[in-house]
Order: structure tokens, then C-alpha cells, then sequence
């Protein structure tokens, strides 16, 4: 079954469209990967399906239900959790409140909140920064953060958006293990991300868009010798005058 | 002794002190300010849960403890019901009309909504100034309500002595702390402090950010009512220039500011700097410098919030821990602990 | 009929003159993004500066605004710069500083009561003026000189200001920086000079301002505090930020003012004013007119 | 006299260190790239340079002059001109007072007529355009506003940030034949790109950053065959 299905998906901002009649579907226990050149539409459809944006034509069902201006809170409780490009983490608050934000979804209870936050942080080795203050954090740990907020509100679906940008490439293979052990707990997981050989490595299906348009779909071998996604890449071929 | 020991036993004297202050201070002046150095305490902390954890910026709370006053007072002057129904009647009537400017206001950016704040406060005072009879009720316009003090009895809400108002104000004080540090403490609490630092990942994780910020606006907006009651059985006359005023509502925020909005101490210690400053430039220099308090008032408030933006709660805080360190002679081991704060 | 007509008149003199008052306020909150909840204390003092002036020289009126508005000028710009840059400059990344609003309410604070242990709680007013009590009579109507020439003031100095900020050089340093503030220091411009400059302009029209009030106005410490509300809701009625806003914002309320208690006790006006402002805040906040900025 | 030199600089982003120990050097007349992937550190870079930022230890000196914790205003005097990532235009002013204003600093004002003549005669569609607000141009035409606007405070060095974001392919030869074209009056221009192939292929030297370090530097034709750029920049 589809977990996620987009249906020609259109956002506008002003005369700019920023995403042109998009359609995919993931299917549940997938990892799908996006990519696109910058500026190419994909934060926004990325926001158009995490409820900040309504989209402008088009739907997009989340296990089946229609989600289309449905409020972020709301998606959240129903399953489907985010990160964000530019990480926004509370950042007077210490790590293990910051994710004990995200448990209270699936609690009342402040004490088994703290003890669902504190699973999270162990499952991503990341309990012995429980007591520093977020704003105190390196930047791959804030993207960790990011993450252990997202899983801590047990979700269905999570939707990273470029989480390994600005990481080194020993953080980067980490989070790719991080992303694969998730999949594998059954989450089903939609990546957006610049770094090609995290992508590469991480996607069972990879979707390119350019201008808000897909432009090629496949496996990561696939999508890597398309013939338009090398093009979209390098631009047209340029030769100084 | 360990820190947490001498913590302890900090609490329990202070808790001796305030319980046994009225048996040690006898001149009924000096409780009379004390009372009300309490009230201004009470008031802050009810501000806070709003002002503080919600992160925005209410600046007309005043009409809530006019609405409180005006509905415990109305109630028993002209029905004979208890001020103690009539306190919870003016809360319940408080917690709506706070819903109801909370509603569409908590969308606004930081400075729209300060001023629909003001804007309904002095809205309602002006309402309250111009109405001599609402119905069957009568507001008295201007003039205000007087209680006359024949009634005595706890009943009524109403005693001979200070004595009584000093300890109902001070379990009131405690309530409302304990409130604060429980929700502070609470999935509400959380939320609160969630959507006000970034909204937009609260919501991402599951925060109904305006529902959050309705509750405690709420809860705020009936506790502050609370207080107005108080205020009313406690000098038995009230007017809408004095429990409606635009300098109330100011006051009450900017001593919660100046102490700390956002922390639970920090107002009560606003409060508690604050107003003995006041009082004491009041008494001794009203009538030959008269508005000096506001000035030392004001000057506070702009140093605080360039030099201590996150209140005096902070730096006092800091000497509190090392005053612990030092008598209890241990190195300190820094809890970091989540910061409620 | 005649007497509408001649209400709405003066209604809207009035009118002008508090859309003058709140001419700085919405200059201010154009370029810095924050609202001076000291705005009507500049006002006060302001006015303090036009009556002694006015009394100590005996010169007509008007004349004073060749002291008044320099020196408030000067006043706002070393204010922005001294108490309110500090705020700015530990809260650079944040758009709106809700700190400054709280900041500008102590100098409120400071400044009414300074001038309360100064100058003592006492009304004043200019008995002695040419412009005083006097009235243009046409046919049966009757317009208040006074307020004629406070209208004049404010069209003028709207227009002035227009002008400065659409064709000097400091003026489009001013526009640019309150669009984006970093963008301009990369052009060059410094962004707390131009914040100076602004709030000194916009402190300068309070002055203005208070000269056309202090020939039939009571002067007392705390009249600021009644033209800082009326301000707040003038600015948001026309839309925070624009010029032509403010005036219109401020004759839409001297209309209200003059008219309704035709129909009803004065003070209900004030509450229907209250009314009208929650609604525009709650319906359209970006003001009557939808304009953000028409400068 | 060395033109732009950056030695040993870190530079942090609040609490997190996002440049470490990077140097670099731009002499006059070149073209300079910067280029890496996103996060690198190249807009950091570039606005620690033009004193947005500033960096926590480390020098940076123009023609001989410390500037390393001068304000971006007197920064713009000594001649070192930022155009924003994503253009930052005054939007709501017109394409001609947005050229005026990109002549505010001392050395330019005097100049603001000729200047402009220059730049209308480099980008003839802004002349078309002068009256138009700026919000109401489409991207490209912005970036060109946004270029103008630069040439406009004549620059020494001319540092552009990533001008081909958000923009068709078609318009991004455009702007950067214009690059090519300001480079070749005379300007010396340092450019920070995505685009990695466009960039390199008009520079004649080139630095790729990665985790805020300079990853590699050298001749710009000799970065383009380099196989790590290759598979990690070009996707081949």
C-alpha cells in the first residue's frame, strides 16, 4: 500500500511556480530519496505535504486519507513527522526537552514522556548529551536533534529535509546507518538531500526534480545515468566567449 | 549539609516566616503593604503563565481583575450572594472574554498584539466608566461600587482585622506558584514553552500552538480575576480608574519582566524588589518628589532589559548557587538538568 | 444639518492634527520595526518646549517651531541612539524586539514624571495668543483658526516628509534600510545612523505636532498618554508604516470624535473608537487602507 | 601590495564553528571561485569578509588594510562590494532608486550619473526597467538589478553569491556572460557558486570548501578534470 501519494501537486507563490504538476507515491517500509538542483522545489513540496503550505492545485493522501491544508500539528498525530532544512531546535531548553516535546504526542504523562525521550536519545547513541542545552550544539548534533525530536513522536512516515547538509563525511555515513536502522523499525521514510552519496547510498527508489518538475524516477543507478538529470545538473553545456 | 539540604531548609524558614510574619508584625500599616506586596506577586505569577510561558506580551490585565471585582461585587451587594461564589463567577467570566481576545489576537505578531491587548483593556474600562445600569445590574458608571463593612464574617469574605486578607492572599501567592511549577512541569508547560521559541517545529511535532497559548490565557486571565475580588473585599471600594487602569495592567507586566518573565520566581521577585522601592520612595518623597517612584520605575526597567534581558531572576539565581556552594562547602556539580526557566 | 457639516469640518482639523501627533510613530515603526510606546511623551515634552518658548519670547506661535522641531530632533536622535541601539544591537537577529517596546515604556515613565517633578501637575495653557479662541465664520459656520492651522501643518508636513524620503539621498538610505536593513549596510549605509536619523525625524514631527496643539491645548504631564493610544490605534487604522495612513487614520478618528456625540454620550465615542480599532486589528491589521508602505 | 588576503580565519554561526582556519588569497584583476556543496561555508565566507560577520580569530586585509572587525558600511567604502544571495533587492522601490542606492558609499556618490550610464550600457534591459518596482521583475531580471546595483558602488572586488540560484538555464549563461563581461572591464570578482561547471569554466582560479575548509585550490581549467570534482561536484 501507499503510505504517501501526491497527485499532480502545483504550488504557486506569486507569478512563480514553484512546484509544476508533481505526482509520487511511496509505499510503506520504502526509503525514498528526492533531489533536484537548488531552488528546484523541493522544500516546498516537502512543505506542501508537511501541511505548512496548501498546495495550490493537486492532493496529496497520506495512508489513504486526503492531508491537503491539513495543520502540521495534526498531521504529526496522525503519523507523519519532519525535519527542517534549517534546524529549529528550542534552543534555551535542554536536548532531552526538546525531545520530550515530540513524546508528549503520544502521552499526558510527563514522567512517560521522559522515559519515551530517553529511549529515542538511546536508540540514537545520543543520551549522554541529554542535559546540554540545544543551543550549546555542534551542528551535526543539531541535525541528531532534529531527527530524535521527529522519531520521539513515533511516526509512520518521517521526512527528513537535508539532515546530513553541513555534516562530514564520517557524520554523514553515520546518519545514513542512523536513517537505514530506522527503516528498519519500520518507518517508512521520505529523504530530501544534496549530498549524492548519501542519497546514493541510502534510496531504494530516488525521485529528480528541476523547476518543480520531475524529471526522472528509478533506482539510484537509474537516476544517476539519466541522461536529463546530468543535464539538469551541469546546465547546459557553457563555453566561455 | 548538601546543597539540597540547606535548599530544603531555606524553603521551610521562609515558608516560617511568612506564616508567622502577622504574629511578629503588629502594625497593621506595614501588613497593609505587605498584603498588597503579595497581591502584586500573585498578579505577576498569573501574568506569567500568559506573558511568560506563551511568550507574548499582554498589557491588559487589568480588566481582568476589574471584571473579577466588579462581578464577586455586584453579585453580593445586590443579590447577597458570598464574594467566595462570586470570585469563581468573575474567574469563569474572566477565563471567556480572555478565550474570546485570545482567539483572534494570538495569530498577531509581538506588537499587534500588545496593542489589542491595550485596546480591549482601556476598551472595557471605558465600557465599565459608562454603564450606570447593565440590565438588572448596577455598575454605578465612574463612581464606582462601595462594600459597605457590616457584614463581617468569612462567609462574606470580609474581616476586621488584616490578619485574615494576609493569609488568604498568601495562599493564594502559594497556589499560583505551585500552579506555575506544575504546569511548568506539565505537557501544557512544554507547549507553552515550545510554541513561543519556535512555533513552527512545535507544530511540526505535534503543538497546537494557539490552543496551547488559548489554555493559558485562559487559566491566567481567571486567576488574575481572582485577585480582583480580593482586591475589592479587601479596601471595599472599587472604580473602574482604579482596578481597570492602563498603569495597572503596565505595572503588572513589567514587574514580571523586570524579574524574569518565563521563570517561575522571577515575577514574585519582581514583585517583591519592586514595589517596597515604590512604597518606600512613595512614603517619604510623595509629596515633595512626587513621581520619583516612577522614574526609579522606569529606569529599572530600561537598564534590566539592556544589561538583564532575561530578568534579575537570572544573576540572583546565580548568587543564590554559589551562596549554596559556599555553605555547603561542596564543589558544585553543575546540574544542568532540563531548564524549566 | 449645518451643525454636522460644520462637526465634520472641525472633526476633521482635529483629526489631521492627531494624525500628525502620529505621523513618528508610524515613520519609526516603518523603518525599526518597533512601536515607541514613547511616542506621546515626546509629544508632552514637545509641547512643554513650544509653551516656553512661546511664553518666554511672546513670538507668535508658529515662530516657536524654529527652536522646537531641532531640538526634538536632537532629543530622538540621541535617544534612539543612546538607550534604545544597546537593545538593537543584542537582538540583531531578531525582527521585531519586543524588548524596545518595553524599553520606550520606561522612558514614558521617566519623561512624565520628570516633567510632573519639574514642571508640577498643573494645567497650563496659553492664554495670551493670537490664534486662541479664534474662529472663521462662514456663513453660519463656525471653523476653529487654530485647528485650520494645525491642518495645514499636517498635509504640509506629511508632504515634506514624503518628499525627503522619496528624493534624498539619507531618505532613500532610510526606505532601503526599512526594507531590508542588511541588504543596505552592504550598499554602504549604516543601519543605527539611518535608525538615528529616523527616530529623530519621527520625534521632530511630535514637536511639530505639539506646537499646533499648545495654541488651544492644556498642557500637563501626562497628556501624552492620551495621544499615545489615540496613536496606537490612528497607526493600525491607516496601516503601521505608512504616511498618508496616519493623516487619514487620524481624520477618520477626529470625524468620529466630533460627529458621534451627536448622536450619543462622549464617552460611548471613545468605546466605538475602541470598537473600530479592535475590529480593523482583528479583520484586516494590515490597516483600512491595505497599504503596507507608500514610501 | 596584496589585494585580498584571509589568513587563518574561524568564523562561528552562534555557538557552532562553521569556517576553520581557512585562508585565502584574490589577486587583482582575477576571477576567483568559490565553490562546494551546500553548508560548506562559502555565503559565511563571503559575508565574514563584507563584516556581516566576524570572524573569532584570524585576519583578513584589503589592499594592506586590516578589515577583519570593520562594519559592512565603511567595509563598502574600501571598494569590496557584496551582491546577496538571493538578491536582496528593495523591493518595493524602483529598479533606478535601487541603483541609487547602490551608490551610497562616498566614493561612488560623486559618480552616480556616469556609473550609471556604464551599467545601463552593460545590462540595456534595467534602462527599460528603471521606473518599475523591483518586486515586480522577474528573477533574472532581479539578479541583473542585483548585479547593477553592485557595479553600481564601484567595486574593487565584486564578491557575488551563488547568482545563478533559482534561475533557468538560459538566463543563468546570460548572467554569467556578464560576470565574464565585468571581469574583463577590469573588475576582479570573487564568486561563490553551486554551479560548479559554469563558474570554474570563467575563473582563473579556484578554492572548493568543505566543512568549512578549503578542500582544494588551483588553476580553474585544472579543478575542472580533477576527478574528486568530477564525481563529487559534477555528478560524472
Amino acid at each position: 500500500m501507499n503510505i504517501l501519494e501526491i497527485n499532480n501537486l502545483v504550488k504557486d507563490f506569486g507569478g512563480l511556480r514553484a512546484v509544476d504538476t508533481l505526482s509520487l507515491s511511496i509505499e510503506e517500509g520504502e526509503i525514498l530519496g528526492m533531489i533536484g538542483p537548488n531552488g528546484a522545489g523541493k522544500s516546498t513540496a516537502f512543505n506542501c505535504i508537511a501541511g505548512v503550505y496548501a498546495p495550490t492545485k493537486g492532493d496529496v493522501y497520506f495512508t489513504g486519507k486526503k492531508i491537503n491544508g491539513v495543520r502540521p500539528w495534526n498531521l504529526c498525530k496522525n503519523g507523519l513527522a519532519r525535519t527542517f532544512q534549517i534546524v529549529k531546535p528550542f534552543r534555551s531548553k535542554s536536548v532531552l526537552y526538546n525531545v520530550m516535546v515530540g513524546s508528549f504526542v503520544t502521552t499526558d504523562k510527563t514522567a512517560v514522556a521522559e522515559e519515551k525521550a530517553l529511549n529515542v536519545l538511546k536508540i540514537l547513541s545520543f543520551e549522554n548529551k541529554k542535559d546540554e542545552r540545544a543551543g550549546n550544539l555542534t551542528i551535526a548534533e543539531l541535525k541528531r536533534l532534529e531527527v530524535a525530536r521527529a522519531l520521539a513522536t513515533e511516526p509512520k512516515l518521517l521526512l527528513f529535509d537535508e539532515v546530513m547538509a553541513g555534516l562530514r563525511p564520517a557524520e554523514v555515513d553515520e546518519m545514513v546507518q542512523i536513517i537505514k536502522n530506522l527503516r528498519d523499525q519500520g518507518i517508512t521514510i521520505f529523504v530530501i538531500e544534496h549530498i549524492m552519496r548519501a542519497i546514493m547510498a541510502l534510496s531504494d527508489r530516488i525521485v529528480v526534480i528541476h523547476f518543480g518538475k520531475k524529471i526522472a524516477e528509478g533506482s539510484p543507478q537509474e537516476v544517476a545515468s539519466d541522461e536529463n538529470v546530468i543535464k539538469a545538473y551541469l546546465g547546459d553545456e557553457y563555453v566561455v566567449s | 549539609m548538601t546543597r539540597k539540604n540547606i535548599n530544603t531548609s531555606a524553603f521551610i524558614l521562609l515558608g516560617f516566616v511568612a506564616f508567622g510574619l502577622p504574629l511578629l508584625l503588629r502594625s497593621p500599616t506595614y501588613l497593609h503593604i505587605i498584603i498588597l506586596l503579595y497581591l502584586y506577586a500573585y498578579l505577576t505569577t498569573s501574568w506569567n503563565l500568559v506573558g511568560g510561558f506563551a511568550g507574548v506580551l499582554p498589557l491588559g490585565h487589568s480588566a481582568f481583575i476589574g471584571i473579577g471585582a466588579y462581578a464577586s461585587t455586584i453579585l453580593s451587594l445586590q443579590y447577597g450572594i458570598s464574594p467566595w461564589i462570586g470570585m469563581i463567577v468573575g474567574g469563569i467570566l474572566a477565563a471567556i472574554v480572555g478565550i474570546l481576545i485570545g482567539f483572534p489576537t494570538f495569530k498577531m505578531r509581538g506588537a499587534y498584539f500588545a496593542l489589542a491587548t491595550i485596546a480591549f483593556g482601556e476598551g472595557i474600562r471605558v465600557m465599565v466608566e459608562n454603564i450606570d445600569n447593565l440590565g438588572p445590574l448596577n455598575i454605578n458608571g465612574p463612581r464606582g461600587l462601595q462594600i459597605p463593612p457590616t457584614n463581617i464574617g468569612f462567609g462574606n469574605y470580609m474581616f476586621a482585622s488584616k490578619e485574615p486578607y494576609y493569609y488568604i492572599i498568601l495562599v493564594m501567592l502559594v497556589g499560583v506558584l505551585a500552579l506555575t511549577y506544575f504546569i511548568s512541569r506539565s505537557k501544557l508547560g512544554y507547549y507553552l514553552n515550545a510554541g513561543g521559541e519556535e512555533p513552527e517545529a512545535a507544530m511540526s511535532l505535534g503543538v497546537n500552538v494557539a490552543q496551547a497559548k488559548l489554555i493559558a490565557m485562559a487559566m491566567s486571565s481567571f486567576l488574575t480575576a481572582l485577585a480582583g475580588t480580593f482586591y475589592a473585599q479587601f479596601t471595599l471600594y472599587i472604580h473602574p480608574k482604579s482596578v481597570m487602569s492602563l498603569d495597572f495592567s503596565f505595572e503588572i507586566a513589567f514587574i514580571a519582566l523586570i524579574g524574569g518573565r518565563g521563570s517561575i520566581a522571577g515575577p514574585v521577585l519582581g514583585a517583591l524588589l519592586l514595589r517596597p522601592v515604590s512604597d518606600f520612595s512613595r512614603i517619604y518623597f510623595g509629596s515633595t518628589l512626587p513621581g520619583l517612584h516612577l522614574i526609579i520605575f522606569g529606569t529599572v526597567l530600561i537598564l534590566v532589559m539592556i544589561f538583564q534581558p532575561r530578568g534579575l531572576q537570572e544573576p540572583l539565581s546565580k548568587f543564590y548557587n554559589t551562596l549554596l556552594d559556599r555553605i555547603s562547602g561542596q564543589t558544585p556539580q553543575r546540574e544542568v538538568k532540563h531548564e524549566y526557566s | 444639518m449645518i451643525y454636522i457639516l460644520e462637526d465634520a469640518i472641525n472633526g476633521v482639523l482635529m483629526g489631521s492634527i492627531y494624525g500628525l501627533t502620529a505621523l513618528g510613530l508610524t515613520l519609526i515603526f516603518g523603518v525599526l520595526k518597533v512601536i515607541n510606546f514613547a511616542h506621546g511623551s515626546l509629544l508632552m515634552v514637545g509641547m512643554y518646549a513650544a509653551y516656553w518658548a512661546i511664553i518666554l519670547t511672546g513670538v507668535h506661535p508658529y515662530v516657536a517651531l524654529i527652536v522646537v522641531a531641532p531640538v526634538m530632533y536632537l532629543f530622538g536622535y540621541y535617544l534612539q541612539d543612546i538607550v534604545i541601539k544597546p537593545i538593537f544591537k543584542a537582538e540583531k537577529d531578531v525582527r521585531e524586539p519586543i524588548t524596545v517596546i518595553i524599553v520606550t515604556t520606561g522612558v514614558w515613565y521617566i519623561l512624565d514624571n520628570l516633567t510632573l517633578l519639574i514642571f508640577g501637575p498643573t494645567y497650563r495653557n496659553i492664554q495670551d495668543n493670537p490664534l486662541r479662541g479664534k474662529m472663521l465664520e462662514i456663513g453660519e459656520m463656525f471653523i476653529s483658526v487654530p485647528k485650520l492651522w494645525g491642518f495645514v501643518t499636517a498635509v504640509i508636513t506629511a508632504a515634506a516628509i514624503f518628499w525627503f524620503l522619496q528624493k534624498t539621498r539619507m531618505g532613500r538610505a532610510i526606505r532601503a534600510t526599512s526594507l531590508d536593513r542588511e541588504a543596505a549596510s552592504l550598499m554602504g549605509i549604516n543601519q543605527f545612523k539611518v535608525y538615528n536619523v529616523a527616530f529623530g525625524i519621527g520625534t521632530a514631527t511630535a514637536g511639530i505636532a505639539a506646537v499646533t496643539l499648545v495654541p488651544f491645548y492644556n498642557i500637563f504631564p501626562t497628556v501624552g498618554v492620551l495621544f499615545d493610544i489615540k496613536g496606537f490605534i490612528i497607526v493600525v487604522l491607516g496601516g503601521l508604516g505608512s504616511i498618508g495612513g496616519a493623516i487619514l487614520g487620524g481624520i477618520i478618528i477626529g470625524l468620529i470624535e466630533s460627529i458621534a456625540p451627536q448622536f450619543m454620550t462622549a464617552t460611548w465615542t471613545e468605546a466605538i473608537v475602541y470598537g473600530l480599532f479592535l475590529v480593523v486589528l482583528f479583520v484586516k491589521p494590515s490597516g483600512l487602507f491595505g497599504v503596507k508602505y507608500d514610501w | 601590495m596584496s589585494f585580498l588576503e584571509v589568513k587563518n580565519i574561524d568564523v562561528f554561526y552562534g555557538d557552532v564553528q562553521v569556517i576553520f582556519d581557512l585562508s585565502l588569497e584574490v589577486i587583482e584583476g582575477e576571477v576567483v571561485s568559490i565553490i562546494g556543496g551546500n553548508g560548506a561555508g562559502k555565503s559565511t565566507l563571503l559575508k565574514t569578509i563584507s563584516g556581516l560577520m566576524n570572524p573569532a580569530r584570524g585576519e583578513i586585509l584589503f589592499e594592506d588594510a586590516f578589515i577583519q572587525s570593520t562594519p559592512p558600511e565603511e567595509i563598502v567604502e574600501h571598494g569590496i562590494i557584496q551582491v546577496p544571495e538571493g538578491r536582496r533587492l528593495f523591493t518595493l522601490m524602483s529598479v533606478k532608486d535601487n541603483l541609487i542606492i547602490g551608490a551610497y558609499n562616498s566614493r561612488a556618490e560623486k559618480k552616480v550619473d556616469t556609473t550609471m550610464e556604464d551599467v545601463y550600457s552593460l545590462l540595456p534591459k534595467l534602462r527599460e526597467r528603471e521606473s518599475q518596482l523591483a518586486m515586480t521583475l522577474s528573477g533574472g531580471e532581479q539578479q541583473m538589478v542585483a548585479i547593477g546595483r553592485g557595479l553600481m558602488a564601484r567595486p574593487k572586488l565584486l564578491m557575488l553569491d551563488e547568482p545563478s540560484l533559482g534561475l533557468a538555464p538560459i538566463l543563468i549563461k546570460d548572467i554569467f556572460q556578464t560576470v565574464r563581461k565585468i571581469a574583463d572591464q577590469g573588475t576582479t570578482v570573487l564568486l561563490v557558486e553551486q554551479d560548479v561547471k559554469h563558474s570554474l569554466s570563467l575563473s582563473d582560479r579556484g578554492y572548493v570548501l568543505e566543512h568549512g575548509r578549503i578542500a582544494m585550490e588551483g588553476p580553474a581549467d585544472e579543478l575542472l578534470n580533477d576527478p574528486h570534482i568530477k564525481t563529487a561536484y559534477l555528478g560524472l
